[in-house]
């Protein structure tokens, strides 16, 4: 069971809704992943085009917890001021928490990342910050009272996995509250490994809605979570740097 | 009467009295439509008190897909 | 489906049945791992020790395949009697040709290993011969006839994974054999990499019984083949240095 | 009459005239047992016809766990 | 040539001068690096023991740029001391904030060394920050106006070398200021990889002070420093993933 | 001193003369390289053309040690033909034994590989196999009588660096005759790498030839090798996952 | 006199009326030592002007590896 | 005459008796050129006695850049 703030779920999969071919996909994508909890971005919307199509509409949203992000905010006031926005359509008080400091690296910046959780935990909401891998500035979201943190593995879409693994066990030791991997896994294995550094759970998007088919790699994905946290529950064997028997090395000549 | 709606001049007419007159006119009520009126962000109950009036600034927003 | 000379298998997990705490805990480890084919090896029994647990009779052989191994083999010859032994048992005529050079690596003999499968071919064998990542070695084992060719990812119960995943790839886009990756598995992701870099299947065996908990573990590589297959098959989003926005990046600027 | 199992000098039974014989005396019979006699591999249905005469060098073998 | 404020250096490599196993050693080990900025702690003496060596005493420091750390800092305001007792000698008035937030890690604290850095910028010290591979801390601290960047490969101490060269060239590609790496080097080789990201200096201590042979790592590491940065000018060959003969392939077939 | 055979040497830089931009380039790179050792291929010349450049004639090869090599053969016997005709040459009797076994990834053939070897022993040439990182492949050619081991780090011209340092370092371990690494290297920090992991020269020519700048990567690798040697003899400090301070940690509160 | 020294009580000498004195006494006026005095830093040249009283408190530092 | 060299047909006058004329011939015998003679290598000090006779194939090989 993961628990985040006051909501409990049990699938460890959180589940992005950019990019995807089309709303068909994206439907049969979100069933298979068996995800719980859906990420969405916030926009300007055309109210005189009658036909704009409408994400949630496509979706039963009521059997999804709803993660608005704050992408697009370049500082903690905009940050903030969407998560106002999403939670004023009276679907969600949660927030992913976004305030990109670099356009191509999509990084974010610490102190305005910071800023906005502290001032969104004020306002009430359930705060889930992306954050780099940085250990002590996932020890100061912790301390402001974030019900998540979220460290990257990689740019996001960059596919690129965990790049640094020594930096997330750190994040996951240390921390009282879920750490959900979020940003940069690209394929099946890289989320097995997330869980298995003890990740509580872990956000993608790209890695389905970018795969040549996203519904096989929704699947693929949900089955990597959960092989990941087995693994971590079950105990792995320590890596030797040289080889050990299998088969019993006694009474081997035969004969 | 004009409203400035995301940042263009919109003219509407006379009948649109609210903010939930405005969402009606586009079919737009029963959808996930979030309004901020004068930099001040409406709870979805109170379009129908949000009355308009000539040179309002309304952001309308909604959710798309993100990461 | 797998499949290996005339056999055929939904499961792509060979797994070994060496160093379990205990039969109950293989057992239930087997079950849980769903696997077909199980490894074992030839030894020298002591027939006047009547409580001699034997190891077959813990399980209910006729629902699997048996692959023996010629662990404990230190030339060609020697492989091939330890071969004929097994086959003499009326249960198996697979093998799995394990000709170890070195006691403390425990990689294999080329040399030895090439000479074992082409007797055991002749013979009339299914053969699997344990081979190192060595991409000609795999070339001429399979032109000898081999029926899936079976490269280490590492030594024998190191449990470090894929170390050469060039090597790896390489070998299973030349060849038109079932790949198996065997040895060197270590947890969960491991063994999903080496789906999604293309393998037939994995065999493992200390990865679960030397697992704090090889039952759970079971499970674990079972789900992790499953999704290593899947994202192999769905097609994984290339690597990008820089980041690629997952939310839209234009009409951020709200208001 | 002497038989030498698995290297180990056994003395058994005048009774004892067949592999299969042997097998039995240990109640081996019915489960995973190889035999090698004189260097010769005997197939299963091989057993009951396989004498033993005194020196014979027998290897018996079953299967361990292994990987 | 390597320029920090208003310094400007031959030699790429920083050392620390911490845990040699004698002052003999240490002296030499300094000569064979040939650095020009030696790394100090500041710490209470005791006036009443005369025979107290003295470090400095074992250097002729008139030929080196002294850096001291403000090690042993829990917060800017500690920091920010230790760095004016430091300047109060009248040796130096270069600093190397060091603001740790974690026993086990070592790790910086990154909203402290922030301040820490503010503050000596606003009393004129030359300021060199140690800090974590966050590519938008990094950036934050140029943007105070900080004289160069120091962040850490790995742990302090660690040996694991470069864990992130995607950050650390990320950093390296955005700073207009030089970007030391500091922290985590082990060997040789992690301090030429980092001098081919583009590095201006490699800042280490425990590599050298705590090798077997001190004085050969000494000179190992300027010899790498200089390969690396040789290396990283006459611009490395791409990394492909199949092979490119080096031998002509036209002409082959002799007779 | 790196002796091969009856030869001794005080570089330990192999150098390739293979796809250098022009004859001056390539004299400079040697020279700043500082190798002694240079490799050739052997190739049909038009004995009617005059002006065909001559490249032993752009440097003066009783300055170094020829090292031909058997590129362009397909199996043993071909390698056998070459290397006579590089003999008969009158100025070198050792070879660099090069059967590749395929074209996409130029990876050496093991089998043809040990017969070519075997019977250039017979021949009584100096022997030098390039091999791939098999480790028992790399012991039956040390058996054979081989003067030195040379298995490639990565794919020749690849550049990739050494993949896999564990088979390289038990390759080390176990031999009693030179190993060098050949093909793969990319850069400095590769060179420095695999002499740290312990081998005794590392032999390249794309990673030179091909750099934008071949003359100053010539001198970086001269540096790296070097380096890498240097810290191998020095014995560097074993990686620790958490960390440990250079600083002294007590008496730190300073007041 | 009293002083308290890197937070221990010392008593010294009447004629030590200074920090220079103090470090004179103990012959580390050469030698790289910083001075605090009542929570108050120290320039070098300040030492000889740096009179003391009791219950002065002093840091004393020097500089020690560290990396 | 006809020689066969590297596969190629080649008309060579009278003059050129020994392997040693063809090379002074195209002005090669100073450098460094490897000689095959109808299946048989020839060392460098065997080119002067190595007659010509129609016909003979001739491999002629050298040094070229490799690593």
């Amino acid at each position: 069971m993961l628990k985040i703030g006051q909501y409990t779920f049990n699938s460890r999969l959180l589940l992005g809704t950019g990019k995807f071919p089309d709303f068909t996909t994206q439907r049969q994508a979100v069933e298979e992943s068996e995800t719980e909890i859906l990420t969405f971005a916030v926009r300007r919307m055309d109210i005189f085009d009658q036909n704009q199509p409408n994400l949630l509409e496509a979706l039963d949203v009521k059997r999804f917890t709803l993660l608005p992000n704050t992408a697009g905010a370049k500082n903690a006031e905009e940050a903030v001021r969407i998560a106002k926005l999403a939670k004023a359509s009276g679907l969600c008080d949660m927030v992913k928490v976004e305030v990109i400091g670099c356009d191509k690296t999509l990084l974010p910046d610490p102190v305005e990342t910071l800023k906005a959780s502290e001032e969104l935990l004020k306002e009430g909401f359930t705060v889930l910050p992306y954050t780099s891998d940085d250990v002590l500035l996932a020890r100061r979201l912790e301390e402001l009272g974030v019900h998540a943190i979220m460290p990257g593995a990689s740019p996001i879409g960059s596919g690129q996995g965990i790049i640094n693994p020594l930096n997330m066990r750190f994040i996951i030791e240390q921390s009282t509250v879920p750490v959900i991997v979020d940003a940069g896994i690209g394929t099946a294995s890289d989320a097995a490994q997330a869980m298995e550094l003890g990740a509580d759970g872990v956000l993608l998007n790209t890695a389905v809605s970018g795969a040549k088919d996203p519904v096989k790699m929704a699947r693929a994905m949900k089955l990597a979570i959960e092989a990941g946290r087995a693994a971590f529950e079950a105990g792995r064997i320590e890596k030797k740097q040289y080889a050990t028997a299998s088969s019993p090395t006694e009474g081997m000549s035969i004969g | 009467m004009n409203l400035i709606i995301n940042g263009k001049t919109v003219t509407v007419g006379e009948e649109i009295e609210t903010v939930q007159h405005l969402l009606q006119a586009q079919n737009l009520h029963e959808r996930v439509v979030i309004v901020e009126l004068n930099k001040n962000i409406l709870q979805k109950e109170e379009h129908s008190d949000a009355s308009l009036k000539d040179g309002d600034a309304l952001e309308v927003v909604s959710f798309v897909g993100g990461g």
